[in-house]
């Protein structure tokens, strides 16, 4: 084939680059992507009466949500001043344009993960949230989150060796047995013994605690008397019932407590918060997604740093396209703010 | 590849003859936007009694937010009207979902049967029994 | 769309045709395996979804076996991957089998042949483009295939040791999956949960449900990206003179499935994450509280179950028009073809495959009339989804109207074409009656059901696809297939596939319900085991005559006969590019005349055929007024 | 060649409508007796009939036709060129108006058989007047079985369960001769009730309960199946309903009452 001097010919389609197109088209199918989670979101809390509300509950910060919106907003008009210096060959100032987005977009980052770090402190997570008295009862004595792993992690940490939590208890007896004799005791001796006594402290407190939980009486009937009551026909009806109200004492008291204070390491019992889980769900849910598109967005922009002073009037094509996404993700915040922390 | 040479003709004319900057729009259009959002968290202190009308306030303000986005840092304004058969679709589309699923996962039409709801049943009548709401602290 | 105004460009396509990019040599890995050349991938596609075929036609036979022999021993397969349990089928196998059968022929033959083989392939071919809009992309379209194929290998319970113990390390047990081959995913293909999100409800899925999930995943990252590139390289990179309604009607199916694909997939993207993180993560989109399976600990959450069916199918119902129309499209161009005449009503046909997409987005809940969904919306689905019948009924009647009066060639492409068309009738027809909810109320979920789908899944789109096969195989390799044994293959496969599926609509009569390892238990469906085994010896019939297509495909690339550009005297684009096509497609860029179907056209004088490409002087035109 | 494959098509769908002609009498048809048991089954079985009757027309208009236009191609003379058409305008027409007027009407004609299925809360009896149903029995599905919650005798059914409530397990009781609602639970995943003979079926969804309407014509065992992929032993949840008179699901209430409630000292006759 020849080489001839190219003949004009008729360009078909729209007058648009194909990059350009086929971002928008991205674009759209992001737009149903997010839908589905924003869709399902609405639905599901319509459908939820009692649907958590109160940002005391669910540590929704709408301040630093606010401020997270503010750095968006900037972090979008700084992609568009650099295109626009681009295109008016001030290529200097839109590469710093370019890296103060990219600075906003770790910003972005980093309170989201302040935010994160609040719900992680506070167990607001999906599966971890009671939503009735006797779940959050439950949670307090649990061997995973509550008091019985409190009591589980203290005996690993004296005896690791034992790998059986029956022979963990039984070597903290036969030490506090053993050292309580001991009538010459060392200084280090005697610490161990106390801190062997305060464990069987807190594992006496564990187990009633946990009888008293299961059995759903109030803490006023001592554990002592558990054998006689089981023993008693229709004996539910005739004590009173155990109330969250009684546990969060309790353990606000074990928390002051000298001796076995030191060991809770400051637990508090989770309140139950109706519909929790599944806006626990939700919202990590969505603002995960999000999160995960600014950090793409981010690996753009330093695509972009990385041409340095060859930036040129040809990438203008390159930063709009990503100018367009990081919108989109503007975009999506702008939609998540209400929803999440206002509404 | 043949994209820039395509650009290049499609574009020739407006943009790379003598570029005038749009600085000044883009600024305006980024103190609205602040302003929006000011308005939203302003609403939110209000303690407005109505939810409804918070919600409906709030959502107002987020989509009038979105349309600055789109009209002009995304340029739709000066877009051929090619921006219309995309986006209207789209936009349809995107309603359809949550639209469609109303009646069945927003409302229910069958009882629903899960300890939820009873729990919500007693909260609301205690609270209409004049017991104090359940407080619940701050940590 | 009436925005498109052609605007003058100084086009360089003649610095693209045949000269490759300045990339003068490519090496071996570039050119096949990780080429960017469109017509290479659609090839490796080609390739991999047949091999799929074999795979999800093996699991199908698994499936029969059991139906015609229940409880027996399984000759070969049996011995392969039960040997442990006598050779002999569990229940959780059989549940593993026809759930990974559907996968595998679902998001690893029917649609990647498709959009995937055949949509690379043709769209830059019969559009005049040197290549797709992003040749990158492309190919990693077809790469994203194969971590979806691995991760359903683990779906199916392959996982090997390897893997295995490095998530063992990591800690991860979730994703370790146990039990070998029989511990597949089971779940059915639709994974309703909360059989799908609570690892206790069907504990032989174990992680193998996991990895399903995510190959899902995968299968939309990379269909996503497909379409995407489709949809703009149709919108975008057309030859001069290929204005829409000039385009051939594969590539309008093409661009119309690619926008379903494009809006319904995300969906299901976002609904398989909300999934997994419910499995895995503790989350509860779709676990509602106090659900206590094997009496294992009531659950928390507050989720509920039908959202995931209606997030699932809102996908998968355009899911199944996105396994039909590219096949109505390519139907349509061989047609026309084989019978030396235009297509009956062209816009007509464009109009209704848009209808037939736009109305396909509001049908989905016909999936869930029994479900518990809101009566309400089960009316409006229901009006919605009988008025879908109507853009079909358009499309069979000008198929129909198509072969009227035309010089029928009756090869295997026509044959194929003609089966196609017959079948799709039968399959449409029985949707009608689903459509009908009441009527759906007792057939939902037996066996008319399965007939139903096997009726437009295979006998119109996989027949369309056969016919495809053997039409475009001399574009792709320069050579002819063998024309006997594709009669023979056509013939085989057609009495086959009649005889395993026509007698399910009986069944489903009879009140057979579908996903039963043993229905024969029941008294009432005992006397249907009979009928279950001649279907099942069809099956195998039909099965084993696969290897003459496979055959004849393999054997036909070194040793057919060798053939010109336009073997077929053909007007599309296509047929004006060498055979094979080298780099870049076109060695004269092409400019476009007329439309893709002025067969037998008065002004092409003694041919009957005038391509695309060919400029009839404006005297010669007039002397037929018609068009 | 082209005219044996014209026939070919043809003889295939010749095939399919004799099969489907003869199915009934090879028992390949409607289970049971081939009738429906219940009033709504009945008007399913209908609308059937009446939509097999339009499918029935359509193909064999469409195939014949089929098979016309290829015998007609291939018997094209050979000096002649194929018709260059690309199209009629009012033939689209036509068969567009044509099938879409018979689409509406299948698809208004079944709302009411639908309405009283899932939204009427009624069922029309045969003298054409709307009948509610008597709400019997709390049907809980589970892996793999059904376990069903009765109230006592002469008690309505409540929604919590009660002291002297009746229980059983795969096995319904329902009178018979008037229309009965089910309420419908699962403990777990997804099930559905399937009784084909009665033409019933529903899904049983986790954190719903459904009610469900139906009527038993006559005294006698019916199968219940599940038709919900609900696991490994989907196929095995074999259920029976067993429609009896008033007297006799009285007197089978009594003697269950007696039977769950017997103590162990006294035998379950005495008990009375
Ligand atoms: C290619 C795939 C494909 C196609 C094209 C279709 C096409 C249609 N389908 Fe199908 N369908 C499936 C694949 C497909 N389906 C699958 C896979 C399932 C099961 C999924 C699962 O549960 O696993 C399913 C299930 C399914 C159901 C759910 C059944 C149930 O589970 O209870 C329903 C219900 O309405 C339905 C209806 C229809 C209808 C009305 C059409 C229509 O589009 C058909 C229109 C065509 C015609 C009607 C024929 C041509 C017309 C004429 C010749 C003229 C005139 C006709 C009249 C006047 C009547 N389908
Ligand atoms: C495109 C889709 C597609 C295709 C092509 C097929 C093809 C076949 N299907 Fe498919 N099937 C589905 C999609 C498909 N199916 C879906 C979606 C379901 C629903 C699943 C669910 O309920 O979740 C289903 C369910 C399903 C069932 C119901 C199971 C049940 O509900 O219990 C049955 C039962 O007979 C069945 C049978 C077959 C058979 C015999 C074939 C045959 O046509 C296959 C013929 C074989 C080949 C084309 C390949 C040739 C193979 C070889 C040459 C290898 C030979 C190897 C050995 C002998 C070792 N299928
Ligand atoms: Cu229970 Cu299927
Ligand atoms: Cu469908």
């Amino acid at each position: 084939m020849s080489h001839t001097a190219p003949a004009p010919t008729l360009k078909m389609g729209l007058p648009i680059t194909n990059s350009k197109l086929g971002m928008w088209l991205f674009l759209g199918t992001e737009i149903m992507f997010f839908t589905a989670f924003i869709g399902t979101y609405i639905v599901l809390r319509m459908g939820s009466p009692g649907w958590p509300t109160d940002t005391n509950v669910t540590h929704i910060k709408i301040f630093w949500g606010g401020l997270n919106t503010f750095v968006l907003i900037l972090s979008s008009y700084f992609v568009v001043v650099s295109h626009d210096a681009l295109l008016c060959k001030q290529y200097k100032k839109s590469w710093n344009f370019m890296l103060f987005t990219l600075l906003l977009g770790f910003v972005f980052l980093g309170i989201k993960g302040y935010e994160y770090y609040g719900k992680f402190d506070h167990d607001i997570l999906p599966g971890h949230i009671p939503e009735s008295a006797e779940q959050a009862m439950e949670k307090a004595i649990s061997t995973k989150v509550g008091l019985g792993a409190i009591v589980d992690a203290r005996l690993t940490a004296m005896y690791p060796k034992q790998t059986k939590r029956e022979d963990r208890k039984s070597e903290n007896d036969a030490v506090t047995a053993k050292l309580k004799d001991k009538a010459d005791a060392t200084a280090a001796e005697k610490t161990e013994l106390a801190a062997a006594e305060a464990i069987n402290e807190l594992n006496n407190e564990y187990i009633s605690l946990k009888e008293h939980v299961r059995a759903k009486l109030s803490l006023e009937v001592p554990y002592a008397n558990f054998d006689a009551i089981r023993k008693e026909e229709n004996s539910a009806s005739k004590y009173p019932v155990l109330t969250l109200e009684e546990v969060e004492h309790k353990i606000h008291e074990l928390n002051k407590s000298k001796t076995v204070g030191p060991l809770m390491g400051g637990m508090h019992v989770s309140q139950p918060i109706l519909y929790g889980n599944l806006f626990a769900s939700n919202y990590f849910l969505m603002t995960g997604f999000h999160a995960i598109h600014v950090i793409v967005g981010l690996f753009m922009f330093a695509l972009v740093l990385k041409k340095g002073s060859k930036l040129c009037v040809d990438d203008a094509y390159l930063i709009e396209n990503i100018g367009l996404y990081w919108h989109f993700v503007d975009l999506v915040w702008i939609f998540l703010f209400p929803l999440l922390y206002i509404i | 590849m043949s994209d820039h040479a395509v650009a290049h003709a499609a574009d020739a004319g407006h943009e790379h003859e003598e570029h005038h900057s749009h600085g000044q729009l883009y600024f305006m259009v980024f103190w609205v936007l602040c302003g929006f959002t000011l308005m939203s968290i302003g609403a939110d202190y209000l303690q407005m009694a109505n939810k409804n009308i918070l919600r409906a306030i709030i959502l107002a303000v987020a989509t009038s937010k979105a349309l600055c986005v789109m009209l002009y840092f995304m340029h739709l304004k000066f877009e051929g009207a090619w921006k219309y058969l995309l986006l209207a679709p789209t936009f349809i589309l995107a309603a359809t979902i949550p639209l469609a699923l109303v009646p069945d996962v927003g409302t229910h039409y069958y009882t629903v049967d899960v300890p939820q709801r009873y729990e919500y049943e007693a909260q609301e009548a205690a609270k209409k029994a004049g017991h104090a709401p359940v407080k619940v602290e701050h940590h | 769309m009436s925005t498109l105004h052609p605007s003058i460009e100084h086009a360089d396509h003649v610095d693209h045709g045949g000269h490759g990019h300045g990339h003068h040599e490519l090496s071996f890995i570039q050119k096949y395996v990780f080429s960017t050349d469109h017509k290479v991938i659609g090839l490796q596609f080609l390739f991999t979804t047949l091999i799929m075929l074999m795979v999800g036609g093996a699991l199908a036979l698994g499936v029969r076996w059991q139906l015609a022999r229940p409880w027996e021993y399984m000759p070969i397969f049996g011995d392969l991957t039960f040997a442990s349990d006598g050779g002999q089928i569990s229940p959780e196998a059989y549940t593993m089998l026809f759930t990974m059968h559907a996968t595998v022929m679902i998001f690893l033959v029917i649609i990647p042949i498709l959009a995937g083989a055949f949509g690379n392939f043709l769209i830059p071919l019969q559009i005049g483009a040197d290549d797709m809009a992003f040749p990158v992309l492309n190919m990693l379209s077809y790469w994203f295939m194969w971590p979806a194929i691995a991760c359903f290998a683990c779906a199916l319970g392959l996982a090997p040791n390897w893997l295995n113990e490095t998530f063992l390390q990591l800690g991860m047990e979730k994703l370790v999956v146990r039990g070998g081959l029989i511990a597949g995913a089971a779940n059915g293909w639709t994974s309703y949960p909360l059989l799908s999100a609570l690892e206790q409800a069907s504990p032989s899925s174990g992680a193998a449900q996991t990895w399903w999930l995510i190959a899902v995943t995968f299968v939309g990252v990379s269909s996503m990206m497909g379409s995407v590139n489709y949809m703009t390289t149709i919108i975008n990179m057309r030859a001069p003179g290929m204005t829409l309604f000039r385009m051939p009607l594969t590539i309008w199916s093409m661009f119309i499935t690619a926008i379903l694909q494009a809006f319904a997939l995300p969906v299901l993207t976002a609904a398989g994450f909300m999934l997994v993180a419910d499995r895995m993560l503790g989350f509860c989109f779709f676990i509602p509280s106090g659900v206590v399976v094997n009496n294992a600990a009531p659950t928390v959450g507050g989720g509920q179950p039908l959202l995931w069916q209606h997030l699932f199918w809102f996908y998968s119902h355009p899911a199944v028009y996105i396994m039909l129309l590219p096949a109505m499209g390519m139907v349509s161009d061989m047609l026309a073809c084989m019978c030396r005449k235009p297509v009956f009503g062209y816009k007509p046909m464009v109009y209704s495959m848009a209808a037939i997409a736009g109305l396909g987005f509001i049908v989905w809940g016909h999936h869930m009339f029994t479900s518990g969904m809101n009566p309400a919306l089960g009316m409006t689905f229901m009006v919605a989804t009988i008025m879908i019948a109507l853009p079909s009924a358009i499309k069979v009647f000008n198929w129909i109207g198509t072969i009227w009066g035309g010089r029928v060639q009756f090869n295997t492409v026509m044959l194929n074409c003609v089966a196609f068309v017959s079948l799709f009738i039968v399959g449409g027809l029985s949707g009608i009656f689903m459509a009908a909810v009441p009527v759906d109320i007792y057939i939902h979920d037996t066996y008319f059901i399965v007939a139903h789908f096997h009726y437009v899944l295979f006998g119109a789109t996989l027949f369309g696809v056969f016919g495809a096969i053997q039409f475009w195989f001399p574009k792709m390799w320069g050579r002819m297939m063998n024309e006997t044994v594709g009669k023979i293959h056509f013939v085989l496969t057609f009495i086959g596939f009649n005889c395993t599926f026509f007698p399910m609509h009986l069944l489903g009569i009879a009140g057979m319900p579908r996903r039963y390892a043993d229905p024969y238990h029941f008294p009432y469906l005992e006397h249907l085991l009979p009928l279950n085994q001649f279907m099942t010896g069809a099956a195998i019939l039909m099965g084993f005559a696969q290897f003459l297509l496979l055959g004849n495909f393999v054997l036909s690339i070194f040793f057919g006969p060798k053939c010109g550009r336009n073997p077929w005297n053909a007007n599309g684009l296509e047929w004006s590019a060498p055979s094979p096509p080298g780099h870049g497609n076109f060695d004269v860029p092409p400019v476009v005349y007329h439309g893709p179907y002025e067969y037998s056209s008065p002004v092409s004088g003694d041919k009957d055929f005038l391509m695309q490409t060919e400029y009839v002087p404006l005297a010669q035109r007039k002397v037929h007024t018609g068009h | 060649m082209g005219k044996l494959w014209s026939l070919f098509f043809v003889f295939s769908a010749v095939i399919a409508v004799a099969l489907c002609w003869f199915a009934p009498d090879w028992n390949w048809w409607f289970p049971g007796d081939g009738k429906a048991h219940s009033t709504l089954g009945g008007k399913i079985d209908d609308l059937f009939h009446l939509i097999l009757i339009i499918v029935a027309v359509t193909f064999i208009g469409t195939q014949a036709a089929l098979g016309y236009v290829l015998w007609r191609g291939a018997t094209i003379k050979p000096e002649e060129k194929a018709l260059f058409s690309h199209g009629s305008h009012s033939l689209e027409v036509i068969w567009t108006i044509v099938p879409s007027a018979v689409l509406l009407f299948i698809a208004l004609y079944q709302l009411d058989v639908w309405a009283q299925f899932r939204i009427k809360g009624a069922i029309r009896d045969s003298h054409g007047k709307m009948v509610r149903p008597e709400p019997v029995a709390e049907l809980t599905a589970r892996q793999f079985e059904w376990r069903i919650r009765y109230p006592a005798k002469g008690k309505p059914l409540q929604p919590q369960p009660q002291p002297d409530d009746i229980y059983s397990v795969n096995e319904l009781h329902i009178p018979s001769g008037r229309p009965v609602e089910v309420t419908l639970r699962t403990d777990d995943v997804q099930h559905a009730i399937f009784i084909p003979e009665l033409r019933i079926k529903q899904d049983a969804v986790a954190s719903l309960k459904i009610p469900v309407w139906f009527d038993a014509l006559e005294n006698r065992d019916y199968e219940m199946l599940c038709a919900e992929l609900c696991g490994w032993g989907h196929y095995k949840m074999k259920a029976k309903v067993v429609a009896r008179s008033d007297a006799d699901f009285d007197a089978w209430k009594e003697q269950a009452s007696a039977e769950q409630f017997d103590d162990g000292f006294r035998k379950p006759a005495e008990a009375k």
